[in-house]
This record gives C-alpha cells, sequence and structure tokens, in this order.
C-alpha cells in the first residue's frame, strides 16, 4: 500500500520540480521549491528515514524559502528570457541522463533486504548501537560517534558558510544603512498569534535539541527551529529589535562557539589518553562517556547552526535596496 | 463499539478529503486573488479539522492523539494568520478586489 | 612532541581548523594574522614530521573515536599524501607570510579577521582530503576547501571577481555532486565507504553496470574540479580576479589536490577490480591531457594580463600531470606525482613575484610593466626563476618533473615520439610566453610603461617569502632526493594496485 | 512488478537532470542556484532509496523493543551531512548574487558579460 503513496508522491515532486524550472518569476519558482522541499521530506518519511525528513522540512522548506525571499527582495523578481546554448544543454543532459539509467538497470530493487548495503557495515551498527553507546536513536549514535569526523567537517562547513556571508556582505559600496525597518509593526493579527507561537516553536527547537538521542532529532535540525522562530519574530518586530534580542557580538560568539565547542571534545578526549572524537575516555564508564560526548557535540552544533542562520538572515535584511 | 469509532473516523476523513478537493478546484476555477483565497482558505480551515479529527478517533487514547491536537491547534492559529497577511501584503501592493476582467486586464499589463 | 606522535594526522587538520574560529574572533587584524601564520607554520612542521614517519612506517594509520576502520572513519597518509601536505602547508606559510603586506591594499582591516579564517579553512579542507581514508570524509572535506576558496576569491577589490567566482561555485559544485554519486554508486553495490575495504569488496562484485557508471563519474567530477582541459573554463578568471595572496596559495596546491583524489581512488578502488579500465582511463585522459597542454600554451602565448597568462600556463600544468598519471607506469606515475610538486614550488614563486609586482604597479598589464626590473631588480629576478622553472631548465625544480615525464614517455614504446613532441612543444611555448613577460620587464623602454619615479622595489617584508621560494626552486633542482623518493614510494604503491 | 522497485531511481535520475539542466541552460543567477539545490535533492533521494528495507521502520529502538526489521541508518547520516553542505552552498551563492546585483545591476549573466566587455574593452 505504501508503494503507491511512494509513487504519487514521487510524480506529484517531479511535477513541483518541472514547474519550478519552467517559471520565469523567481518568487513563484521559490514557492514551488519550498513545496518540493516538503514533498521531497514526505517521500523520506515514507522510505524510514525520519531524521532526514525533519532535516529536510526544516531546512528545504524553511531556511533555504526564507533566504532565497530575502535575498529576491534585493535583487530581481523576474527571470529573462534567454535561449542561448539551449540545445547544448540538452545534449549534455541526454548524455548523463542515459549514463545513470543505464546504471540502474542492475541496481538492487527497492527495499529488497539482501541488497549488498544491508549485508555489511549497516547490520554491525545497528547491533552494536545498543552495546557501545546505548543510545536509542541509531541515526544519531552513527552521525555523533561512530562517524563523528564527518559531522565535525559538517559543522566547519556550515561554519564557513557563515563567516563566508559575513565576510562578503560587510562590504557596504556607501555607508551602512540605519534606516529603521519596523516589520510588519501595524499587523496586529500577525504580531498576536507570532507572540503566542514564538515560544512554542523555540521550546519546540529545544526539545529537538535534547531529544536527539532518543527519537528523530539532533543539532541541525534544533538549530534550524530556533533560528527559524527567531527569524519569525525577526519578520515580525523588525531586524532591528531583532538584533538588540541577539546582539551581533553574540552572534559571533555563536558562530565560532559552537564549532569550538565540537572540536574542543575532541581535543579534550585527546587530552585524556583517547583518539580524537573517542568520547568513552570522557568519563570512567565508556558508556556514559559516550553519552555526555554526544551530548556535548550536539550542543555544540546547534549553537553554531543557529548562529550562522541567524547571522546569515541579519546580513541579508540589514541590506538597504540599492 | 470498535466498528461505530471505525466508521466515523472514515466518515471525517473522506469528508475532509472531500473539503481539500473542493478547496483546490476553487483555488483553481476562482477569476481572481481574492477569491481564491476563499476557496484556499477552505483547505485551511474545515479540512485539518476533520482529518485530525479523524486520525485522533484512529489513534484513540494514546500520546499520538495528544501530538495530533496540538498540530490541530497549531495549524487553526497560523492559517487564517498567514491567509490575513497575503490578503494585506496584496491590498498594499494595489491589487484591487474588482471585477474580473479588468483585473486579468492589469495583471497583462 | 613525542606525546603527540601517534595523533599527528588528525592534528595536521585539527590545528587549522580548530584555529579558524578563534581567528574571527580576534578583535584586530595583525592579531589574526599572527594566528593563521602560527596555524600555518604547525602544520608545515607536522607535515614534515609526517613525512619522517612515512619514510619509516610506510603508512601511518589513524582511527578516529577508536573504531575500526569499515564502521569508523580511519585516516592514512602514505608517501602520496605525505607529499602532498609538504605542499599545501608550505604554499599556505608562504602565502600568509606575504599576505602581511600584500593584503592591506585589497581588504579593509575590520574584514581580514574573516579572510585568515577562511584561508584555514582552506588549508584544513585540504589537509583533510590528504589524510582521510573514506570516501564520504573525502566529499566533506572538499566542500570545505571549496566553500572557503569560494570566499577567499570573493573577497577581493575587483567585482568582476564575483561572476567568475560564481561560475566556479557552480562547476565545483556540480564537480562535487558527480563525485557523490559516484561514492554513492560504489557504495550502493559494495556497502562500505573505505577505500581499502571497498576495494576488497568490489572484487565479489566485480563488473556490474552500476560500478562502470561510478567510474565514470568521479572521473568527470574530480576533472571538473581539477580544471581539465575541455572543463576548465572556471579557473582562469577566478585565478585573475582574486586577492593575489589567494592566487598563489590555491594555483600552488588547489586543482592538484582533486588530481591526487582522483588518481588514489582510480587506482586503489577501480584499477584492480574492473577488466580493461586501466585501458579506459588512459586512453580518456591522455588525449585531454595533450589538448590541455597545446591549447592552454598556446592561449597564454596570446594573453596580456600578467595573472591570465599564469592561470592559463597552470591549466597546460595540469595536463602535464594528467599525462604523467594517463601512463599508468611507475615512472609515468612517478613524473605525475613529482610535477605537483614541483608545478606548486614554480607557480607559487611567480605568483608571489606578481604580488610584489602588484605592489607598485595598478593593472599587471604586460605594456605595463615596461622597463619595470630597473626599479624592482629582486621581484622581476623571482620571476625569471619562476619561468625557468615552469619551462623546466636544468637545475631549477621543474626540470626534474619534465625528465622523468620524458623518461616515462620513453617506455612507452610506439608512442612514445608523439609524447615527446608534446611535451617539447609545451616546453617551446612555455619559453616563448615567459620570454615575453621578461622582455617586455627588462628591455622594454620605461617611458612607454609607467612614469619611472613612483615605481620602487617592493618592500623586504613580502620579499623574503618570494625569495624563499626562489630558494627552493633550486634547492629542489639540484638536490630532489626527498620528493624523488616520496613520488617513487607512492608510484609503486598505486602500481601494486593494478591487477 | 520487476519495475516498480527502480521507480524511485528513475524518478531521482529525472530530477537530477531536471536541475542539471536548469543549471546549465538558464542565465539567471538566482534560477542556476534553484536549479543546483534540485540537482543535489536528487542525489539525496537516491541514497534514501538505497537504505529503504521492505517491511522496515526507522532505526529507533523503541521500548516496545522485540525483533524488528530496521532500515540502513548509514545512507541518512551522510544525507543529513550533504543536506546542511547544500544549504550552506546555497547561502554562500545568494551573497554572491547580492554582491554582483549591487556592482553590476543585474544578476543575467549574459547582461553582466556585455558589461564587462564594456568595461574592460575601455580599459585594455
Amino acid at each position: 500500500m505504501s508503494a503507491v503513496f511512494g509513487i504519487f508522491l514521487l510524480t506529484l515532486m517531479l511535477i513541483t520540480a518541472i514547474a519550478v524550472v519552467r517559471t520565469r518569476n523567481l518568487f513563484v519558482a521559490t514557492t514551488l521549491m519550498g513545496i518540493f522541499s516538503l514533498l521531497l521530506a514526505s517521500n523520506f518519511f515514507l522510505l524510514d528515514a525520519a531524521d532526514v525528513a525533519l532535516t529536510e522540512a526544516a531546512v528545504g522548506a524553511g531556511i533555504s524559502t526564507v533566504l532565497f525571499l530575502s535575498a529576491l527582495s534585493l535583487t530581481a523578481e523576474q527571470e529573462k528570457p534567454g535561449h542561448r546554448g539551449r540545445l547544448v544543454a540538452l545534449a549534455v543532459v541526454l548524455v548523463t541522463t542515459l549514463a545513470l539509467l543505464h546504471a540502474t538497470l542492475d541496481s538492487p530493487l527497492l527495499g529488497d533486504i539482501n541488497a549488498p548495503v544491508h549485508q555489511h557495515v549497516a547490520p554491525w551498527y545497528i547491533d552494536n548501537t545498543p552495546l557501545a553507546i546505548d543510545v536509542p536513536n541509531v541515526v544519531t549514535a552513527v552521525l555523533a560517534s561512530f562517524r563523528g569526523f564527518d559531522t565535525l567537517g559538517e559543522v566547519f562547513v556550515v561554519f564557513t558558510a557563515g563567516i563566508g556571508v559575513m565576510f562578503l556582505l560587510a562590504h557596504y559600496p556607501q555607508k551602512p544603512p540605519h534606516q529603521p525597518h519596523h516589520g510588519l509593526r501595524h499587523y496586529l493579527i500577525q504580531r498576536l498569534v507570532g507572540r503566542t507561537v514564538i515560544p512554542f516553536i523555540l521550546l519546540f527547537g529545544f526539545y529537538v535539541q535534547f531529544h536527539g538521542d532518543f527519537g528523530p532529532g539532533g543539532g541541525f535540525q534544533a538549530g534550524t527551529l530556533i533560528a527559524a522562530g527567531i527569524i519569525l519574530f525577526a519578520l515580525l518586530e523588525g531586524p532591528n529589535s531583532a538584533i538588540k534580542v541577539i546582539p551581533s557580538g553574540v552572534l559571533k560568539g555563536m558562530v565560532a562557539g559552537g564549532a569550538l565547542l565540537y572540536g574542543g571534545v575532541g581535543v579534550a578526549t585527546m587530552l585524556l589518553g583517547g583518539t580524537f572524537l573517542d568520547y568513552s575516555v570522557l568519563s570512567s564508564d565508556p558508556v556514559a562517556g559516550q553519552h555526555l560526548g554526544i551530548l556535548l557535540i550536539e550542543l555544540g552544533v546547534g549553537i553554531t547552526v543557529t548562529g550562522v542562520l541567524l547571522s546569515i538572515f541579519f546580513a541579508f535584511a540589514s541590506r538597504k535596496h540599492f | 463499539m470498535q466498528m461505530g469509532v471505525d466508521i466515523l473516523s472514515w466518515l471525517l476523513l473522506t469528508c475532509g478529503g472531500l473539503f481539500v478537493l473542493v478547496g483546490g478546484i476553487g483555488a483553481l476555477r476562482m477569476p481572481d486573488l481574492y477569491t481564491r483565497m476563499h476557496a484556499a482558505s477552505v483547505t485551511d480551515g474545515i479540512a485539518p479539522i476533520l482529518i485530525v479529527g479523524g486520525l485522533i478517533l484512529q489513534a484513540g487514547i494514546t500520546l499520538a492523539s495528544i501530538k495530533l491536537a496540538a498540530i490541530l491547534i497549531f495549524l487553526l492559529l497560523t492559517g487564517p494568520a498567514a491567509s490575513n497577511a497575503l490578503a494585506s501584503a496584496a491590498v498594499l501592493s494595489g491589487h484591487r478586489p474588482g471585477n474580473a476582467s479588468e483585473m486579468s486586464a492589469e495583471e497583462e499589463a | 612532541m613525542s606525546s603527540w606522535a601517534p595523533h599527528l594526522p588528525v592534528l595536521q587538520v585539527v590545528v587549522p581548523l580548530m584555529t579558524a574560529p578563534l581567528a574571527v574572533l580576534m578583535p584586530d587584524r595583525r592579531l589574526a594574522w599572527a594566528l593563521a601564520t602560527a596555524a600555518s607554520i604547525c602544520a608545515l612542521a607536522i607535515a614534515i614530521a609526517l613525512v619522517g614517519d612515512v619514510r619509516e612506517q610506510g603508512t601511518v594509520v589513524y582511527e578516529v573515536g577508536s573504531w575500526a576502520p569499515p564502521y569508523g572513519i580511519a585516516l592514512g597518509v602514505d608517501a602520496m599524501s605525505a607529499l602532498l601536505l609538504l605542499v599545501v602547508a608550505g604554499a599556505s606559510t608562504l602565502g600568509l607570510l606575504a599576505s602581511a603586506t600584500s593584503l592591506p591594499g585589497e581588504i579593509e582591516p575590520q574584514r581580514q579577521p574573516q579572510f585568515y579564517a577562511a584561508w584555514l579553512l582552506s588549508l584544513a579542507g585540504l589537509s583533510g582530503i590528504l589524510v582521510t581514508a573514506d570516501a564520504f570524509n573525502i566529499f566533506v572535506f572538499m566542500e570545505i576547501s571549496s566553500l572557503s576558496a569560494y570566499v577567499l576569491i570573493a573577497g577581493g577589490p575587483d567585482k568582476r571577481a564575483l561572476p567568475s567566482v560564481f561560475k566556479y561555485l557552480a562547476m565545483g559544485t556540480i564537480g562535487a555532486t558527480f563525485y557523490l554519486i559516484g561514492v554513492g554508486l560504489v557504495y550502493m553495490m559494495t556497502g562500505t565507504l573505505n577505500l581499502a575495504d571497498m576495494e576488497q569488496r568490489l572484487a565479489t562484485v566485480g563488473d556490474v553496470k552500476p560500478i562502470l557508471v561510478a567510474a565514470g563519474f568521479i572521473t568527470v567530477g574530480l576533472a571538473l574540479k581539477a580544471a581539465v582541459f575541455p572543463l576548465h573554463v572556471w579557473l582562469p578568471n577566478a585565478y585573475t580576479y582574486a586577492p593575489n595572496v589567494v592566487t598563489v596559495f590555491l594555483a600552488a596546491c588547489a586543482t592538484k589536490i582533486s588530481i591526487y583524489i582522483l588518481i588514489r581512488f582510480d587506482f586503489f578502488v577501480f584499477q584492480g577490480n574492473l577488466t580493461a579500465h586501466d585501458w579506459q582511463f588512459s586512453y580518456f585522459l591522455m588525449p585531454l591531457a595533450i589538448l590541455g597542454i597545446l591549447v592552454a600554451s598556446m592561449v597564454a602565448i596570446f594573453e596580456t594580463h600578467l595573472k591570465r597568462l599564469l592561470a592559463w600556463s597552470s591549466v597546460a600544468q595540469i595536463g602535464y600531470i594528467i599525462l604523467g598519471a594517463s601512463l599508468i607506469s611507475v615512472t609515468g606515475l612517478t613524473a605525475s606525482m613529482l610535477h605537483m610538486f614541483n608545478h606548486a614550488i614554480a607557480k607559487g614563486t611567480a605568483f608571489l613575484a606578481i604580488a610584489c609586482l602588484a605592489l607598485s604597479i595598478s593593472s599587471l598589464d604586460i605594456r605595463n610593466i615596461a622597463g619595470v626590473a630597473r626599479h624592482m631588480p629582486w621581484t622581476m629576478a623571482a620571476f625569471v626563476v619562476a619561468g625557468l622553472s615552469l619551462i623546466g631548465v636544468p637545475g631549477t625544480a621543474g626540470f626534474i618533473s619534465k625528465w622523468y615525464l620524458i623518461k616515462a614517455a620513453l617506455e612507452m614504446g610506439d608512442l612514445a615520439f608523439p609524447l615527446i613532441a608534446v611535451i617539447l612543444i609545451g616546453s617551446v611555448m612555455a619559453v616563448i610566453y615567459v620570454w615575453r613577460v621578461v622582455e617586455s620587464a627588462y628591455f622594454g623602454n620605461a617611458d612607454a610603461g609607467m612614469s619611472g619615479a613612483t615605481i620602487k622595489e617592493a618592500p623586504l617584508a613580502i620579499l623574503i617569502p618570494t625569495w624563499i621560494a626562489v630558494m627552493l626552486n633550486v634547492w629542489f633542482g639540484l638536490a630532489p632526493a626527498l620528493p624523488v623518493e616520496l613520488s617513487t614510494r607512492a608510484a609503486e604503491l598505486l602500481m601494486g594496485h593494478m591487477p | 512488478m520487476e519495475y516498480l522497485g527502480l521507480y524511485n531511481y528513475w524518478i531521482a535520475v529525472v530530477l537530477l537532470m531536471t536541475g542539471f539542466y536548469a543549471v546549465v541552460a538558464k542565465r539567471n543567477m538566482v534560477k542556476k542556484l534553484i536549479g543546483l539545490s534540485l540537482f543535489q535533492a536528487a542525489v539525496f533521494l537516491m541514497y534514501i532509496t538505497m537504505g529503504k528495507v521492505d517491511g522496515g521502520t526507522a532505526p529507533i529502538y523503541t521500548a516496545a523493543g522485540g525483533e524488528q526489521i530496521f532500515s540502513n541508518p548509514l545512507p541518512q547520516v551522510l544525507i543529513l551531512t550533504a543536506i546542511v553542505v547544500g544549504i550552506s552552498t546555497t547561502a554562500l551563492g545568494l551573497a554572491i548574487v547580492v554582491r554582483t546585483k549591487e556592482e553590476y545591476g543585474t544578476i543575467e549573466e549574459d547582461e553582466i558579460q556585455q558589461i564587462d566587455e564594456h568595461t574592460s574593452g575601455g580599459q585594455q
């Protein structure tokens, strides 16, 4: 039965993707991308990827749409028609498509149990997580401990994007603008609804942050949700009052602090005699050490992601129309 | 007893589905922005109540039904607020709720 | 250092990685510069220590989080990665030393801490790629180094940097995602991500369609990232409009790391398991390399902007490196690894000289530097040595790798003659485009160019790193024992995986 | 029935090509970035489809315990990393687009090339 749902959602997703490419109005394209991300997230959920569905919904539908809209407000709304180089592009695309379709002919079918993917490394993770790390959510265990070095690299990718945007957009052609941008101040309904909903969004963000070991969740999703809550506050009350809530000095501290916390845990495990990011040395009982290690690095991830997403949004929002 | 609850929840889910269908067709068929928003807010208003109600009946008295109720409250709070924001933004950007012909002319210009 | 000895491979990445957030928090640009240079010098020291370990033990292995390789992520430093670690750390240290004088003219002081943080991240990303032995981990570090490279290039004063870095971002991301597709297909058929483990499990799977397509996607994706001939369009503009110091660092090592991944992935995983893959590999890459050498050198000859001329020369030299690798013989691979090392020194010196020139000459056009040698003797002397090394004149580093390349070509039997012809034609073209610059600088009449009064010799602070690079050029030209030994061991390691 | 299993992969391939076409053919910089995120989203779908096991559930040990079939956790971990890499690239790309708009006044690549040829013509 769920195969029918899968096929329906996938086809809907394909239609949205083609609509995104064909439409010339960029705002429409961005909204369709939001729909596309939501369909992709529900597809992931159908394919038993709960963590990835939560991330894709929060990042793809939420933050990505906010970033595109804030960039579009500073640039153009309509794409100019251009037909140059269409045939070359089609040729290149067709060649790659044939190559990929050729690859899928021998690949294992969806969900068949004895595909090579499920034989070697995956069962070891599923069996050893309760023993070595004793954390219900196997994905968080693999993400944070077994392949912790990947996630360290990932935090620094987010960190690079954060300082990159701040570095590029700190360059004002003229004097940096200080015009009072008061947001939707005279929209009473939205501000009231916002004021009631924002605390619950932040609460849900913290829940996802510390619930990452037991159910779908973790640093990235939590960082995105908390950033979304504060961005909603900035949209309603205007970026200036939001910057009063989180001044830029604190933001820079969060961006650098989270990454340093994650790396610091790694260096601490080295100082305590283990290898880099080996949490079992953090406390006498190895399993408790793993718990502590995973909790700390998820916190570092959450702080960095929140700091980066907020500083990127404020970099876009505080820019005047030129 | 279980039979009755199943039939009721099945009924609620179907009605919810129908209302979503009505809202979708309305959003397509209506001439201008504001009337389309009326149709679209059907899928925002009555349809979630029916569908989530049906699901709560299916889930019975468990943690899942409390979470479903929370989702319903969240939807009912943010849906109308979003439509209100959209409508006032449209009015601000000069979309007069005139008759269809003048509207389409203005859109073409 | 003894207590840290076992942790060296991971420290090579962690030291620059952890100092990047610290550099952002630095209030003053000089503090940020000092921190960045200290971290780079420390990375160089670790690289040198790792070279020592590799020469004793062959391969230094490190398990992150003490999980066994196929389950956790393992780091492996062998002769191949040790050689390139020296290149990356050395180029970064020289670049940072030169940035103290060259950067203030290009980037406002309050933005410099973020610039140095991006620089450290690029260094950490490149070292991470060289150190790790996990296919997906390579993708993550590739993204760190690419994103920070985009930030470094886009930060420059020249507005034309923006569209060229956008093209680089689009093509770089497509290249990285092609690599991700390739790794995904191989993972689908083997179930593991560790390179060594992948090779063993591939033997049982054999020539299945997804693996063949995966090899294709990985080769094309990495060729795109390495600016191999037909996919190089992003490189000239990106290097020309970047800040001068960034071009020194990126030209010296950024594209070579993608070639390193291509060679390591192909020889360690595919060569042993796919039938006739060596034939596919060489007959796909050799024509591209030959075309790259000839066309790029031709364009460089007619180029007037100095940095763009050297950027096109980089595309040609990448052609030499790919040519060496596509010969699939021990000498061929040694020549390829050697040329990665020697070209990094030669091109690094050339761009350092350009950075010195840029301090007193606004637009780096050949006509504008007429007769500049009289006012800037040291800078132009450095450029001449770099040019000689690019050509491959005996006594400079460039000669050694050209020599091994010709030796490898000789072993190819019937193909020998055309290959040697291509190498020699490439060198002759290099003579032409280097001579055009040298002739204008030394023999051009001064009054035609900028007025003589304003040009004065570059300050000592930037001349020291330039001349350290010149000394390296000559040193590794006369006594190439270390790079030759490491390259030969790397080549034997790679050829060991052949069927 | 056998081809139904490959339907996910075929949709992922067509999505990949839609994104790839948008990046290669479209001249508007924002549309290129949208194409890029489509291109990456398709790769995510391909990875997660590999990890599905028939009758399996999300790899989370619930209190109910007992013998459950879990889907493969590893592709999910890789895709969590790849999603964040995708959004970071998009954010950086958008910052470059905003800066290009301020410097050139347009975000269409053809017009930027004309402006460059025009100004560099003068300077050369």
